[in-house]
């Protein structure tokens, strides 16, 4: 049963894709790509990849699609008929390259095979030992803020990178900062009462959720990365129902742009914390006395920090977005 | 035994209404004709099969993510219809006849 | 050989060339970033594929489960999917800026207005 | 069995439910198969985590009921702005 779903999966995934090459107009392709990313989380639901589809689904359901909306509204959904077409061309390039992985793959082990050689490195000792260690039995939590501390810090310094970035390239040109508003509130002409009502209800839920995710992580699927996607995603929703202005007087601009960095620094305190004690960085055994108990707070406090700049990153890309969207729109 | 055969029985419905509203958003020619198709089957059939698999269950905290789901499910997805074809009349989409080829007369007032 | 041991990789590969078609076929800068996200994520299908141990279960330490899941590949694909979205975002206001700077998002137009 | 059965049935929705998004031929109809296919992998990934008997697999349903109709009011909220720039444009 499993398989069959697997091959299903896989093929409703082609057939995506397949339409999106031959679609034109780009809401369409942005619709397209929001049930690609439904196809894929349900494929890592699968593969028994939990905390994956749990990161999917909270981006792929809620900012993604926003995102590519927010810009389409800003340029029009035209899409050119033939522009820079040389297919015959491209054609024959993607065919050689697909054929050379294509034979690259016939050298693979197996698909699922226990005894891939994948599988007989590292993941055993992290299967094995980490419950000991670290007493948390999502192996990927541990995984993530523990033993992989470092890769997930460089990670958490991209994403906040890529914060700073989308703030330069969008507020350069026309007045200082990010997301200072300097419209007036857009006067719809029917106010979306049935909307505004429901969401109302909803957002709570949204926060409180993206509160159980961050520190039930260690139990379950969930962790930093998800619950900053999801506390994200609430925030967002009450700014598109009630405008960029009241959002930003609910959360100022200069607040969040100072979390996203509080973030990474939450991150990096910890990791000197433990240098300051003689003791290599992000090694959280100076935390507390006892081994598992340090364990158990230094990857609470780094998802903690994940959590804070993912949010707030997404949260500033969404002002900058939402800016260019009601004064270009207007 | 019993409660086997009630939450066979939710799935067993709940799959049919799928099927037909899926149907009818496959055939019918307009777009309100599809949107009312699947709007309609969509929170009756969600009700049966959430409800289906709780009865499966037999431990509290799975029960209860059901609920919630089955909660947020019934208020988003009328909400979202709701949405949609708002959108769709704001842009200037109009109801067709059976085979979507002749606009159909409005009511007085609406243009 | 097995036809059905090999599939996963087989769709990565139609799905990474689908994406990169879209790439270098399409003229619409956003059309492209559409592209890429395509390829992107069938690298994280990939990723995940290798990772997935039949018979498994999902790397969540229990007594009863003996066999699980390879937990790796999901913690490099999880940092990447939002890490990729933050980028993808980057693309998008440099969309932005170049539509601000040259009044098309079309590479033929762009191309044309910097000859000038 | 009757679980094996739904998760079929859920299947062939979403085969249906891409198909209308391939073919649209409004851009609405789209964003409606969009809304149909989020729903459907909610209930997909329920029955799913029955299937595998692990109830950790009910909080992914549980983001998707909760946040998937951003994405249909980030349309609307586009739509009405565009629609008074560009009449007529309602093919995507």
């Amino acid at each position: 049963m499993e398989l069959a779903v697997n091959i299903v999966l896989l093929s409703l995934l082609v057939t995506t894709a397949a339409a999106l090459v031959l679609v034109r107009g780009l809401l369409a392709s942005i619709m397209l790509t929001s049930i690609y990313g439904l196809l894929s989380a349900s494929f890592f639901v699968i593969m028994d990849a939990v905390d994956v589809a749990f990161t999917e689904a909270a981006v792929g359901a809620g900012v993604s699609p926003l995102l590519l909306l927010l810009s389409v509204a800003v340029i029009g959904r035209h899409e050119a008929r033939n522009a820079g077409a040389r297919p015959l061309f491209a054609v024959l390039l993607v065919g050689i390259t697909g054929a050379l992985l294509i034979v690259g793959t016939l050298d693979m082990p197996a698909f699922g095979r226990a005894d891939a050689p994948a599988h007989l490195h590292v993941a055993p000792r992290y299967l094995l030992l980490s419950g000991e260690e670290t007493g948390i039995p999502n192996v990927v939590t541990s995984v993530l803020a523990s033993y992989r501390a470092y890769d997930t810090l460089g990670e958490v310094i991209v994403i906040f990178t890529a914060g700073v970035a989308v703030i330069l390239i969008l507020a350069s040109g026309t007045h200082r900062g990010s997301a200072r508003p300097h419209s007036a509130p857009v006067d719809t002409k029917d106010p979306h009462t049935i909307l505004q009502v429901v969401s109302k209800t909803m957002i709570p839920f949204m926060l409180l959720f993206a509160f159980y995710v961050q520190f039930h992580g260690d139990y379950g699927p969930g962790g930093g990365f998800q619950a900053g996607v999801i506390f994200a995603s609430g925030i967002i929703l009450y700014g598109l129902l009630y405008g960029l202005p009241a959002i930003c007087r609910v959360i100022r601009p200069p607040v969040v742009e100072l979390c996203s960095a509080l973030g990474v620094l939450v991150y990096g305190v910890t990791g000197i914390l433990s240098m300051l004690q003689g003791r290599p960085f992000l090694d959280y055994s100076v935390l507390a006395d006892d081994p598992i108990r340090a364990q158990q707070i230094g990857i609470m406090v780094i998802e903690l920090g994940v959590g804070i700049t993912v949010a707030s990153v997404l949260i500033v890309i969404y002002y900058a977005f939402a800016n260019q969207f009601e004064t270009n729109g207007n | 035994m019993m409660l086997d055969w009630v939450s066979g029985v939710l799935l067993l419905v709940g799959s049919f209404l799928l099927l037909t509203g899926a149907l009818g958003f496959l055939r019918f020619a307009d777009f309100y004709a599809r949107i009312h198709a699947c709007g309609v089957t969509e929170t009756l059939a969600t009700s049966c099969i959430l409800l289906g698999l709780l009865i499966q269950s037999d431990s509290a905290v799975p029960q209860f993510k059901l609920l919630l789901i089955l909660l947020f499910v019934l208020l988003s997805s009328p909400t979202s219809s709701h949405a949609l074809a708002k959108a769709a009349w704001n842009a200037g989409v109009r109801p067709r006849d059976n085979r979507g080829k002749q606009p159909l007369p409005l009511p007085p007032g609406e243009h | 050989m097995d036809i059905l041991s090999h599939f996963n990789y087989w769709v990565v590969v139609v799905l990474m060339m689908l994406g990169f078609f879209i790439v270098i076929a399409r003229g619409n800068l956003i059309k492209k970033l559409i592209g890429l996200n395509i390829f992107q994520t069938s690298v994280f299908i990939f990723y995940i594929s290798t990772g997935k141990v039949i018979g498994g279960s999902a790397p969540v330490l229990s007594s009863d489960i003996q066999l699980y899941s390879n937990p790796l590949p999901h913690v490099l694909i999880l940092t990447a999917i939002v890490v990729g979205i933050a980028t993808t975002s980057v693309g998008l206001a440099l969309v932005l800026r170049i539509y601000r700077a040259y009044g098309s998002i079309e590479q033929d137009e762009i191309l044309e207005q910097s000859r000038q | 069995m009757t679980l094996q059965l739904t998760v079929i049935t859920l299947l062939v929705v979403m085969l249906i439910a891409l198909w209308r998004a391939c073919i649209g031929p409004n851009v609405f109809d789209r964003v409606l198969a969009a809304n149909l296919f989020g729903t459907k992998t909610v209930l997909l990934i329920a029955a799913i985590s029955y299937l595998h008997g692990s109830p950790d697999f009910l909080d992914i349903a549980l983001v998707y009921a909760l946040i998937n109709y951003i994405s249909v009011v980030g349309v609307l909220r586009i739509t009405e702005l565009r629609n008074e720039h560009a009449p007529g444009d309602r093919r995507g």
